[in-house]
């Protein structure tokens, strides 16, 4: 086939983006675990899929990687459909959640089989498995067989198997997440200067959500095999699609407060009601979908650090309000309050040395620039 | 041209094997088939005469003791090997510190050929020569072990020798299957309370099923074609009584040169073998979603 | 306390069993030990008068196998030379096969091997004719090649099926993982299943090798003076149907006959490693 | 030159030894002898190879066949002719005429006659029989009265290997014996329906039952030559086995006629096993040459003797000289030739030199059932005549 | 034995512990592992184990387990030694950083397998069945195999495991780590639940500082096989042991600043330089070991949160300085900002809103009620 014909078969569309998945279906007998999924990234990105236990991102990453077959859609990596195409030929690295370490071979005899099968020249192969070796801090280990390793040790050994590799497109399926906060950290920016420096397209799979925010250039979120958001890190976080998006990200996650909304003389009024007190009433300057005169029931989305103490100086645009405090947490750095609003517990932080009593009443201070509200039934964000 | 080459690269190194297969096995199958149903005698002839080796196997006293043989043998056979073999591996499996010697010893009856272990084997179950003089000359005056020369014992001496010579590849079989058990589960056991015999029953054996397999399949192999056992152990006597299908058939084919009746025999053990394995390899390769 | 109780009845038990299975050798070793004429007169299992080693080089080299009274030396051979590379050739093809029902399945892969392992199950006896045929026609009726022909088909069976269920065993990660370095279909059969073979190997060596060391039947249909295997040999020097028994060369004969594989079995052993995909994944 | 390579099942020593002489007179001819020696089962293994061979269009220029299966062969077409060398030998003149009879296929030579061996001997120890004041008994009542009296002496009278083919071996002789070499032609070897369900057949049952009881319990599956080694020590007085069992006897030192007796219980019948060579068609002069060569041989005065010196059997040709041959080989050499005289040749069932092999097979297969196991005469009677009939 | 003597035997210390470990070692070959482990818990505790990847956590809990046999030292559970007891008597249930689960088994199998074998009646196995499975949110998991689950459901299912059992003792090595946020946070209640109302004992490993800070009543803290310290949250937290525990625990970690220490009547006082600036001095009030007249070198550690921006009222008793800020990271709910002090980069932590911009100066504002110092060749906390 000529180029200019291959060229020419490959969607316009399709040709900037280093992977491209399109309405892809993925079952397991009759099990349906991935639904209509549609994600495009262009070179250079780093697209972090996030979402509950089992919904479906090794499964993704599996199909992507061509270790599953797809049951329906297609798959385009560097702009060629990779309809069986084997994974060998689809220029990827891959970590694996379980390792899938050689339990035959020697750590470095792990690291460096990619290259060796690429025929990629001895010392070179040297040279780059001492640069990750180094880098993951496994030089000692290089001897070993995988049985002999502790369990972080075996992903930072399945982390170099990819490290070593120069791909298209790197997958990682929760990479990190044996090792400890260090170290984590460290290899957290690694990856990052990887993908800046070698402007390496990357997947990657985690449930850390600050290495979900700090390496991502795009969110996906996905629950039971659907996409329910893509954008990013700032996106998701702030102007979360819907009550899932809003309530799965960001630790300790975001209130999602019952309330009744109202549109009086221009503004849109929401009203909280709280056990034994009067309802707050809020102002929001936003518009919110759909909004009409009569009285609505909304839910209101905001995150505990949007809720302080109204002694905060840094509450600039900020509404008070007196709630009763039921629970006091402190937690190092800070300290987080628990009160009732809208009939639900509510989290609020405040700082560590907050001077505040359970059972008492505080004067919070509502910040709702940064407020999301939603449907309550389609849980779909109308503000 | 490589794509396709490389997508096919299974199917292709499978080739070989399976085109020997289909022509060494099942064609010799077809072929036997055939022969089934002409009057060959020494030497085969290929004009069809009709059903008339099935009526004359129909008739034989012999065809039918040795079919009830084989079920006896059989079923005894295979079941105390596995047996045996299981526990021998799994007791071989507690770090026993000569495993070395003890795995050889199980298992050296497998080289030794049975023409003269036949003899040996005759001689200790010979009630004159063997385990029942021994016993008596030690002063069990009553003790009696004369299966061999009891034409309705006879076959249970068969398989006695047959668990011998066997039972120690199959220890091997499960004991390399044992060795390939991730350790790590099994330390989940220990630690979940269960005994190691309960770990051995409820967690390895059950990962084990395709060892199971292997095998069922080599020990009903042997059972079937259990020759030598038989002919050097009572040959096939007392009268015929432990008469196997395999020596039937060879009997027929070779010393009395009735190839039409060998082959015929051959055919319906066949459809015997056909008759039980196929639900068993159905049951056991049926597709499974994991 | 109950522990070293355990210990002990366990060893008791093993040893029980090795007497079981050491009983026939007991009396093969005793009987190669005496003289005939001892054998004729005294009590067959009991323990010989005076240790007569004579038999042993009777048998090796001097006792009668036909006309020539070579003993198994000539034939030592034959058999070596047939089934080092017949056990090779068909325990490497029955890894690949294996590894191929059991990692690359593709739609009918599993009756595929249902028929192979049904195969197992043809009888050797109503072969025999079809096959003298067929290696008629080939031109290889009666030569080494021929018999091992023979021995690798009717071979391909088992040793796919020891191979196979292995092979499922292993964790389809591995695969994965490897697939994702780039590696294709033999690389991944030599680099990574191979490696954790040794087990099933040595089983399929154990059982390959006894198979067509002790094969009678085929070695003596298919052979003809000068290729015929050791198995005709012990069988000429056993098998006198109407000459003077010689039960302590007989004996001598069938050990002596049996050493190789023997050997494989002490060699091999040592194979039967544990854990070898040990600490590969988690689940 | 001629070339020969020969299928036969003579391993034993003294087997060995005895065909080592025609190879050696076959290369001191200018030969090549390639032995290829199959034993087991008698002579079944070879038959198996055998048929492979000449199945690959591989078979071997000459063959230890006897009996029927000669002509089967040739009815398959495998054989080959060495008439030409026969009628130079003089064959015709130097064998009895029953023996010619094995060796022609359609009226001409296709097989050469080695030896003769005797079936119905009785062997007994002559220590035993001299004690108990019995002699070596010459027909069935004798045995019967014999054994009685043994058994009353606490003496083992029969010493037997329940084997299929020891039984057939005894049936023969009783068979002969009680009916006579008519009866034995019509029922053994032309398979007479009326003979074999005749009273007389009933009687050779009863007559094996009645032998059944003089054999011990461990008789089993045991061994011909165990069997003998009991007459040999003194265990058991009788054995009734081929020629061949001679040989046991002498390698333990026994001395014929003086250790041990050989009688025969069939009253001047003679059943005999001939082995031969039976010669393949085979491409090639070299080869040819070979099977001419070999045939002329194996008649040789000088190979006859030899081989049957050593094997305990009697030369084919009549024209031997016995002189060289221990006291139990000339009885038979006598018996032989007073049985020709007397029409009394009978061909051995049970070595397969009567039928073929399928119908001699399913002969056995009743006598072994019946002795073995507790058969009323009758039932046999009628088994014997439905498996004969069916094999046909 | 008479139990009298039994008791005779037991020291007197080990048997109001319901674990200690005496003087362990560990060695695998010739390379030693654990290096004279000696901890205790009382009934009740919640011990956690944190240190770097490798350093001997699973290692530790095998030998307490008894899957891996000691090289020296005493392992006693409730009084008893366990020299000789097979891990199936030692009355503990353990999650394993590898899962194990039983390959041929359902997952309702695998959690049930324990209880049947110990005889428990068959309703009483459903009930704790059907309220674990609830619990860990896999009720539709329980006919699967574990090969067909993703791997946070494997991990629950090695949970769930250990939950339906009533041991003396808890080991669980990692058992979150491939969960995510939400769930973490759930199952975090469930453990802490678990511990508070049945009192279990716990042994529990993890990578998750707020895991470890939030669950435990008693932190030790390893690195290399050598205990570091033990000591409750807070202990760890503000009062490290050394320079290693201090920068290992929190994130992110704590500043280590080369400063130097004098006292100048009767308070200390510490100087640290500062790139083109003046040195910035600091009073110390608390008193420092060793400290003399003359000039001393020593560590400061300083927390992220314990330098804030001058404008943050909340910071009373804090010393204020200008320092030039060299990076600015907007993180979620914080901003983290570098500055270089002593030589080092130091991390601030500020508001969200914070307004700063990279390479200008910024007032900072210097807590030092919870600084730590420490010597700077031994790395031993000093103050
Ligand atoms: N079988 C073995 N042979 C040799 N060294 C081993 C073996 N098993 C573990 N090690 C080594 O012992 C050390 C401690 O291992 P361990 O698994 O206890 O670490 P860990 O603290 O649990 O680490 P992680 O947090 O990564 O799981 C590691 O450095 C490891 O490499
Ligand atoms: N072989 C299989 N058969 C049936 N279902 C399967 C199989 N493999 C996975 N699943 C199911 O598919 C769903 C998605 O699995 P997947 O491994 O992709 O989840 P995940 O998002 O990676 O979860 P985790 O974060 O827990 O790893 C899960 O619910 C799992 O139970
Ligand atoms: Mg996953
Ligand atoms: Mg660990």
């Amino acid at each position: 086939m000529s180029n200019a014909l291959k060229k020419e078969m490959t969607s316009p569309s399709a040709e900037q983006h280093i992977l491209s998945v399109e309405n892809l279906d993925k079952s397991f007998g009759s099990v349906k675990i991935l639904k209509d999924i549609n994600v495009a990234i262009e070179p250079g990105d780093f697209l972090v899929l996030v979402g509950p236990s089992g919904c479906g991102k090794s499964t993704l990453l599996n199909c992507i990687a061509g270790l599953e077959k797809a049951t329906g859609g297609d798959i385009r990596i560097g702009g060629r459909s990779m309809n069986g195409v084997s994974p060998k030929d689809r220029d990827i690295a891959m970590v694996f959640q379980s390792y899938a370490l050689y339990p035959t071979m020697t750590v470095g005899k792990n690291i460096t089989f990619g290259m060796k099968v690429r025929g990629v020249p001895e010392a070179e192969q040297q040279r780059k498995l001492n640069e990750v070796a180094t880098l993951l801090q496994i030089e000692h280990l290089l001897d070993r067989k995988p049985s002999q390793l502790s369990g972080g040790q075996r992903q930072r050994v399945a982390m170099g198997r990819a490290l070593v590799r120069d791909p298209q497109l790197f997958l990682f399926d929760e990479p990190l997440s044996n090792l400890d906060a260090k170290l984590r950290v460290e290899m957290r920016t690694e990856i990052k200067r990887l993908h800046q420096t070698l402007g390496a397209s990357i997947v990657y799979v985690t449930h850390d959500q600050i290495e979900a925010m700090t390496l991502a250039t795009k969110i996906v979120v996905m629950k039971d095999g659907i996409i329910q958001q893509v954008g990013t890190p700032n996106e998701i976080y702030n102007q979360p699609a819907n009550m899932f998006v809003a309530d799965f990200m960001g630790s300790p996650s975001m209130n999602l407060i019952p309330a009744q909304v109202e549109k009086v003389g221009g503004t849109a009024k929401i009203s909280i009601t709280r056990p034994d007190m009067d309802d707050i009433v809020l102002d929001f300057d936003r518009e919110i979908k759909g909004l009409t005169d009569t009285r609505k029931s909304v839910i209101l989305g905001l995150r505990p650090e949007n809720i302080t103490d109204s002694a905060n100086q840094h509450i600039t645009k900020g509404q008070v309000a007196d709630c009763r405090v039921d629970v006091v947490e402190p937690a190092g750095s800070d300290t987080f309050v628990v009160t009732n609003l809208g009939g639900k517990q509510v989290t609020a932080r405040l700082n560590a040395d907050a001077q505040i009593t359970a059972g008492e009443t505080a004067n919070f201070a509502f910040d709702l620039s940064k407020a999301s509200v939603f449907e309550p039934e389609s849980g779909a964000r109308i503000a | 041209m490589t794509d396709w080459l490389e997508k096919h690269v299974p199917k292709l190194v499978l080739a070989p094997s399976l085109i020997a297969i289909f022509v060494f096995v099942y064609g010799f199958i077809g072929w036997t088939a055939y022969v089934s149903f002409t009057k060959s005698r020494l030497l085969p002839k290929y004009d069809l005469v009709g059903p008339i080796q099935y009526e004359k196997l129909a008739n034989s006293p012999r065809w039918e003791v040795a079919l009830t043989n084989l079920a006896i043998f059989g079923i005894l056979f295979i079941l105390f090997a596995m047996v045996i073999g299981l526990i021998l591996a799994i007791l071989l499996d507690q770090k026993i510190r000569t495993e070395g010697p003890l795995r050889t010893i199980y298992l050296y009856p497998m080289a030794l050929s049975f023409i003269v272990t036949g003899t040996a084997w005759k001689w200790i179950l010979n009630p004159g020569l063997g385990i029942e003089s021994v016993f008596r000359d030690m002063g069990f005056e009553n003790f009696t072990f004369d299966w061999l020369v009891n034409p309705d014992l006879a076959i249970y001496t068969v398989v006695i020798a047959g668990v011998w010579q066997s039972s120690g590849f199959v220890m091997a079989l499960f004991l390399a299957g044992l060795r390939s058990v991730d350790g790590e589960i099994i330390r989940a056991a220990m630690v979940d309370g269960i005994s190691t015999p309960r770990i051995y029953m409820s967690i390895i054996i059950p990962s084990m099923a395709p060892i199971f397999l292997s095998s069922f399949i080599v020990l009903s192999h042997l059972a079937i074609k259990s020759f030598d056992l038989v002919i050097a152990l009572t040959g096939g006597g007392p009268g015929y009584a432990t008469d196997l299908p395999a020596t039937f058939m060879y009997a027929m084919a070779f010393s009395r040169g009735d190839i039409g009746q060998a082959a015929s025999s051959a055919t319906v053990m066949m459809m015997i073998v056909t008759a039980i394995i196929v639900p068993y390899l159905y049951s056991e390769l049926r597709p499974r979603h994991d | 306390m109950k522990r070293v109780a355990l210990r002990l009845g366990l060893y008791v038990l093993l040893i029980l069993f090795a007497l079981y299975y050491l009983m026939p050798l007991f009396v093969m070793v005793v009987t190669s030990l005496k003289s005939l004429d001892e054998i004729r007169t005294g009590s067959l299992l009991s323990l010989p008068r005076e240790i007569d080693f004579s038999s042993w080089g009777k048998a090796w080299s001097s006792a009668c196998t036909g006309i020539q009274c070579e003993g198994l030396r000539p034939y030592f051979w034959n058999s070596v030379m047939l089934s080092i590379p017949a056990v090779a050739i068909s325990t490497l093809l029955g890894a690949i096969n294996g590894y191929v029902l059991a990692q690359w399945r593709f739609k009918g892969s599993n009756i595929l091997f249902a028929l192979m392992l049904f195969g197992c199950f043809i009888p050797f006896q109503v072969v025999l004719l079809p096959m003298a045929i067929t290696l008629g026609a080939l031109k290889i009726a009666g030569t080494i090649p021929g018999l091992m022909l023979v021995h690798i088909v009717y071979g391909i069976g088992f040793t796919t099926l020891f191979f196979r269920n292995f092979y499922v065993t292993i964790p389809v990660e591995l695969v994965k993982a490897a697939k994702v370095d780039g590696a294709g279909f033999f690389r991944i059969f030599f680099s990574i299943f191979l490696p954790v073979s040794p087990p099933i190997i040595v089983v399929t060596v154990i059982w390959q090798f006894t198979q067509i060391w002790n094969d009678f039947l085929f070695g003596v249909s298919f052979s003809q003076a000068g290729t015929q295997p050791i198995t005709v040999a012990l069988n000429n020097i056993v098998n006198a149907t109407t000459g003077v028994k010689e039960y302590n060369v007989d004996m001598a004969a069938a050990i002596i006959a049996a050493l190789p594989t023997l050997l494989v079995y002490v060699v091999a052993g040592k194979y039967f490693i544990r854990g070898l995909t040990a600490g590969s994944v988690k689940g | 030159d001629p070339e020969a390579e020969v299928l036969h099942w003579w391993t034993s020593g003294g087997e060995a030894a005895a065909v080592k002489v025609l190879m050696e007179e076959f290369n001191a001819n200018g030969g090549t002898w390639t032995d290829m020696p199959v034993a087991g089962g008698g002579g079944d293994a070879a038959m198996t190879a055998l048929r492979a061979r000449v199945l690959s269009g591989n078979a071997p220029t000459a063959v230890q066949l006897k009996g029927p299966s000669i002509q089967e062969w040739y009815e398959e077409g495998a054989l080959g002719n060495i008439q030409d060398v026969a009628e130079a030998e003089n064959w015709d003149e130097l064998l009895p005429e029953a023996i010619q009879y094995h060796l022609k296929c359609d009226g001409e030579y296709c097989a050469a006659p080695v030896n003769i061996h005797r079936i119905d001997w009785i062997w007994s120890n002559s220590d035993i029989l001299d004690e108990a004041g019995i002699e070596p008994p010459k027909n069935w009542d004798e045995f019967n009265a014999a054994a009685e009296k043994l058994q009353g002496m606490g003496i083992l009278p029969l010493a037997h290997g329940g084997q299929a083919w020891q039984d057939a071996t005894l049936f023969e002789a009783v068979a002969v014996g009680l009916g006579g070499p008519d009866f034995y032609r019509k029922a053994l070897v032309d398979l007479d329906q009326d003979a074999l369900k005749s009273d007389t057949m009933k009687q050779v049952f009863d007559q094996m039952r009645t032998l059944r009881g003089y054999v011990d319990d461990n008789f089993s599956g045991r061994d011909w030559n165990l069997a003998t080694a009991m007459v040999i020590n003194g265990e058991a007085a009788f054995q009734i086995m081929g020629d061949w069992a001679k040989g046991e006897f002498i390698a333990a030192g026994k001395e014929p006629g003086k250790d041990f007796y050989c009688s025969s219980p069939s009253g001047g019948a003679y059943l005999y096993n001939v082995d031969s060579f039976a010669f393949f068609n085979v491409d090639g002069e070299d080869r040819q040459a070979g099977q001419k060569l070999l045939a002329k041989l194996t008649m040789g005065e000088n190979f006859q003797k030899v081989f049957n010196l050593n094997k305990g059997s009697i030369p084919a040709r009549l024209d031997v000289s016995m002189d060289e041959f221990e006291f139990c080989g000339r009885q038979s050499n006598a018996d032989l030739n007073e049985a020709i005289d007397n029409g009394f040749l009978l061909p051995s069932y049970a070595h397969g030199m009567a039928l073929r092999g399928a119908q001699a097979g399913a002969i056995t297969d009743v006598v072994t059932a019946h002795f073995n196991s507790d058969m009323s005469a009758e039932q046999a009677v009628e088994q014997l005549a439905n498996a004969v009939a069916a094999s046909q």
